[in-house]
């Protein structure tokens, strides 16, 4: 989760400098999501997300220094400096992007998800979007043939309140999103997201669901982003208060506080911050370091090969 | 050589490619139980079942995703549209993730997909129905276009389809369903290749380029024109991205003129991109300039007589080809 | 009610003949739905249906001799030849069409019903719709603004059944399907759509609900097609012992026994079947007579004139 | 005259046109409380209250035919496409009803609308947010296709696009919103005729027709070749849909060359398109092959030093005029 908060952090830096262009979506604010959708998860599982991606690549165990030097646009980079910030792949691990158009990769999770079930395998697909993606087709349209096929995927709804600048309540006429589930005959559930550890049981059983031939699941977790949408938005829209308190639940303030009411000693924790510190400023001197992406890469990459090479 | 129809060549193409490889499957709106609303998968269901002939609720962007992610992940989708108007609605998971993602992830995934059904204008389907989509679809890398003119190339290109690696955009055509052709034995696996125009009929005084349905308005009027001493030479580039001009401009170096012959709209698509293409690659060569016989520039109107004037014609090909000959 | 079934079995058999292009989708079985809403609607109202459109045409009023001379491709037809059986107009009674993507007039008619909140007009839009219709995107983002702004708009699903050769527990794990209303945080109603005066009592409560302010209803008939999907379709995915079933509902034995049990004396009863013939008679003739669509309206129409004339 | 960027153009030609008739109204994403994700609706909000300036869910689909719906009805919406590439999940309501209700209703249905927003690569959006849209749009009839280059055509062509009973397709440029230039007075209420190509620059040796972000690519090239001797004339279509092709085609008559300059992919489009007109146009006049420089064939990539390689540079346009010159 540090290294996470300490990513996003370093990122918005470099961001200032010039280091890293184009758009830049923090997830400072959710990352008990991200971290305990990484464990629930199996190594064979499928994972989708929309551009707010350095979370869950993260948490699902893509090095830094590699997370750092797409983001600079290095040749070193996950997509060789050809995704950026919004598209993140590590295919090895199973996370499948990073997609910037919303609605418009929720579709491609039921399609891994069809993909399990055609093979007979027990693998589950995740996929995360935001509480603003609910009203676009994209998401009726994946959401009505996994309701209909059961595919084994839980469609994770991160509801941070806000769709850049608007709050949910000017996007829907619901408080509840998880009633929408009820419209694709699927189980719906809703809880917050601010302790790992309530993401992980809720989030498990919708996994174990799909996993033993379930069906997909909607499900609704409430958080909340403490920068603005991107870095070009300075969230003029909520209030100073809001925000204050809604820090009162910053996720690593709560597992930090959990940790040391089981019983471990501060200077431990804070010892893990120091090396997250480490690899992150390693991962920016990686980044920084690196050779760009590379033009053959480029022309070499806009079709595949046709003899399988 | 046997004759078949093109429907059945289509057909044949997508039996052998199951039957070959387990990871294809076909998806669409009345695929399977209906067996396809033009009978182009007739039997598929019952061959390959339910798991691999699947009918979908209509919801094209949702299950051309579906076919985008399970091609992902190593499975090799066959995904009908009802007809090619259909895909509008799923336009941007074609150009923005199926035509992307191989790229946007450093060539790590692949997206071995087919987008296939009928295209352009049937019998009086009006002006929603009638489209042209080409344009749209060449215009995107990252994809191949295809839009074979007769069965033996339907069979043959879809089996490359099937086969490629890439998403490929497959323009069948409605009013080619019917059209009986030569198409090799059973057994022969014959797979055309992709980018590869052909030769359709040689001809040493006017070069026509031309795909689907006005292919066969433009072998009847190359007949009449020949009646008349003029002798067209007839290309037919089959795969429209990539598009292979080499055959094209061999052939204008020796006619030293072009007609170009499409059904789509006038305004750009490959129409205008094989006219940009020639006029550089052949420059020296041309007497004339390049003109186009194009569907009108007007949406389709559901009356038959209009709907006749809008596409192009034996006439409209004729002319063009002797304004470029100059002659009469 | 007469009107719409003659008319329809006289376009079937020009079909044949012929004289009527394209695809045709015939309205037989489910009149009682189109004479119900134009009994409740009023004449400023706005409507919407898809292909399967002459049965609203005709119920709103269009003349048969116009809507059959559509069908034929005449310049006298309601659309001078240029839509066909699919998209008859109508604007002077409202009937905004007669639309062929499935899914694509829902959006229109929240459209119309947002012109009728911009300019604070007391007109209700009705837009009509098949069971297949409600996977696809144009359903949901249509929904989603009218629930949203509480658009006086009324959204009529007619179910009967199938969506060409599909029926809906193919396409649907719900069999309720005024269930979806709730994921747009509107009421949803549901009833079956044989007789008129059933019909209309309902659908006239969810018209008043718009008209009255109280924002938009997705309404569930269900309903049956006794033909195939268009006259391409042989409809072998039904058994006859089905088909027979529900003829047994057929809306317009069942009006006639209504009728007759109010005292309405069979006769009388016959001698407007008699009338009815006479009218589609004339209009196929009339349709058969008319000049073919004209090729300067066909050049004049692909864009409108700027100087407003 | 005053200077004002290009984003407070487009801006005040929203405002006046709210200003003087209301029919008019704005709606999109972010359009009102954020005051638009690029502040072009900057203050709308403020002076016409949500019932004018409307913000939306996602849902471009939904709201593109809200607006079709009302414009049906007699309202003038203003839609805004945060970015063109989102214009994609709604391809089919522009091309299936926009362009189609007026011809299909025999001409009693207008669809008085604007489609507006940024389009076109920014900077490092990468593959899914850098899409040049116009080769899609202008394929199609039924619809005006505008993409002014400076503030000036940008204030008074989306004027006459609001004024205008058809679908009129609005391209912007997010890179070119901070552009200053000059723009008539407050008070003049200069409406810029859709469909008439500007000349932009005058020269006697080659012609280069060039819009939106390359026209200053052109312009900047223009002078390079000027100091080596090389005069271009540069003519900007503005509008690429009716294309106005009489300056281009008086303009090649006198250079005899022609170099055409864009964004977007190079197969089809108004690329293309210009060169299919023009060698037909000018045929006799032409003493050279009409080249093109494009954004090259390829998605977009997110890495700056090739997204600069992607885009038309300075150097691509003078090697092409030289190429076409014969020079050096
Ligand atoms: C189809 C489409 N429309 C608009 C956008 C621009 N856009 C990007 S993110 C965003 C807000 C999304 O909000 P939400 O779904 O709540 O996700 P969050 O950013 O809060 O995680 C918008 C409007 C887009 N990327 N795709
Ligand atoms: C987007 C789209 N996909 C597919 C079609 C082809 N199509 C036309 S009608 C139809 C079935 C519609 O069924 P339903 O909505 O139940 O209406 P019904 O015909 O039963 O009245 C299909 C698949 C279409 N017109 N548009
Ligand atoms: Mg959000
Ligand atoms: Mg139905």
């Amino acid at each position: 989760m540090m290294v996470i908060r300490r990513f996003e952090e370093e990122a918005a830096r470099n961001y200032a400098k010039g280091k890293i262009g184009g758009f830049l979506h923090l997830y400072i604010g959710q990352e008990a999501i991200a971290v305990a959708a990484a464990e629930v998860l199996e190594d064979r599982d499928y994972i989708f997300q929309t551009y707010r991606d350095h979370g869950i690549a993260l948490a699902r165990g893509m090095a830094a220094n590699v997370a750092m030097a797409e983001l600079f646009g290095k040749d070193t980079g996950c997509s060789r400096g050809f995704g950026g910030s919004m598209h993140l792949f590590d295919v090895e691990r199973g996370f499948l992007g990073g997609w910037a158009i919303v609605g418009g990769h929720l579709a491609l999770a039921a399609g891994t998800a069809f993909k399990s079930k055609y093979a007979g395998e027990d693998r589950v697909t995740i996929c995360f979007f935001g509480e603003g993606s609910t009203n676009i087709g994209g998401f009726h349209e994946a959401m009505s043939l996994a309701g209909l096929w059961k595919l084994p995927v839980v469609f994770v709804c991160e509801n941070n309140q806000y769709a850049m600048g608007t709050p949910l309540e000017r996007t829907s006429p619901l408080k509840d999103l998880s009633i929408k589930a009820k419209g694709y005959g699927m189980p719906g559930d809703r809880f917050e997201g601010h302790d790992v550890a309530v993401v992980q049981e809720r989030l498990a059983k919708a996994v174990d669901r799909a996993r033993s031939g379930g069906g997909p699941t909607f499900v609704e977790i409430q958080t909340y982003r403490f920068r603005g949408h991107s870095m070009s938005d300075p969230a003029k829209y909520r209030s100073r208060t809001e925000l204050e308190q809604r820090k009162q639940q910053d996720p690593i303030v709560v597992v930090r506080e959990k940790l040391m009411g089981l019983g471990i000693d501060e200077n431990s924790l804070d010892d893990i911050d120091i090396e997250v510190d480490e690899e992150i400023d390693a991962a920016v001197r990686f980044a920084d370091e690196s050779a760009p992406a590379l033009e053959d890469v480029m022309m070499s990459t806009v079709l595949a090969r046709e003899d399988g090479a | 050589m046997r004759e078949i129809r093109y429907r059945e060549a289509l057909r044949e193409a997508m039996f052998e490619e199951m039957e070959r490889d387990e990871s294809v499957f076909l998806m669409g709106e009345e695929v399977g139980h209906y067996q396809g609303a033009y009978k182009v998968s007739e039997g598929l269901l019952e061959k390959y079942g339910e798991r691999r002939v699947i009918d979908t609720p209509i919801a094209e962007a949702g299950f051309a995703g579906v076919g985008i992610g399970a091609a992902m992940v190593g499975l090799r989708p066959i995904i009908e549209f009802m007809t090619w108007n259909f895909s509008f609605v799923a336009f941007d998971q074609i150009i923005s993730n199926a035509a992307k993602v191989h790229q946007m992830s450093a060539g790590k995934i692949q997206v071995p997909i087919v987008f296939r059904g009928p295209n352009g204008a049937a019998k009086q389907v009006a002006s929603q129905h009638s489209h042209s989509v080409a344009p749209f679809y060449t215009h995107i890398p990252g994809l191949h276009v295809i839009q074979p003119s007769t069965p033996r190339d339907a069979k043959g290109l879809l089996k490359s389809a099937i086969r490629s690696n890439n998403p490929v955009i497959f323009l069948e055509g409605e009013t080619l369903y019917g059209v009986k052709g030569e198409v090799p034995d059973e057994g022969v696996d014959e797979l055309i290749p992709i980018g590869e125009s052909r030769l359709a009929r040689a001809g040493a005084d006017c070069t026509i380029v031309t795909w689907g349905r006005p292919y066969y308005t433009v072998l009847a009027a190359a007949e009449k024109l020949a009646a008349e001493g003029i002798e067209c030479e007839v290309i037919d580039p089959r795969t429209l991205r990539p598009l292979d001009t080499e055959l094209m401009v061999q052939s204008v170096k020796k006619t030293n003129r072009c007609v170009v012959v499409h059904e789509h709209w006038p305004y750009g698509g490959p129409g205008a991109e094989i006219v940009d293409r020639l006029q550089r690659e052949a420059f020296d060569h041309l007497d004339a300039p390049l003109e186009r016989v194009t569907g009108l520039d007007v949406s389709m109107p559901y009356a038959s007589n209009l709907e006749d004037k809008v596409l192009p014609t034996e006439e409209r090909v004729i002319d063009a080809v002797k304004r470029v000959s100059y002659a009469k």
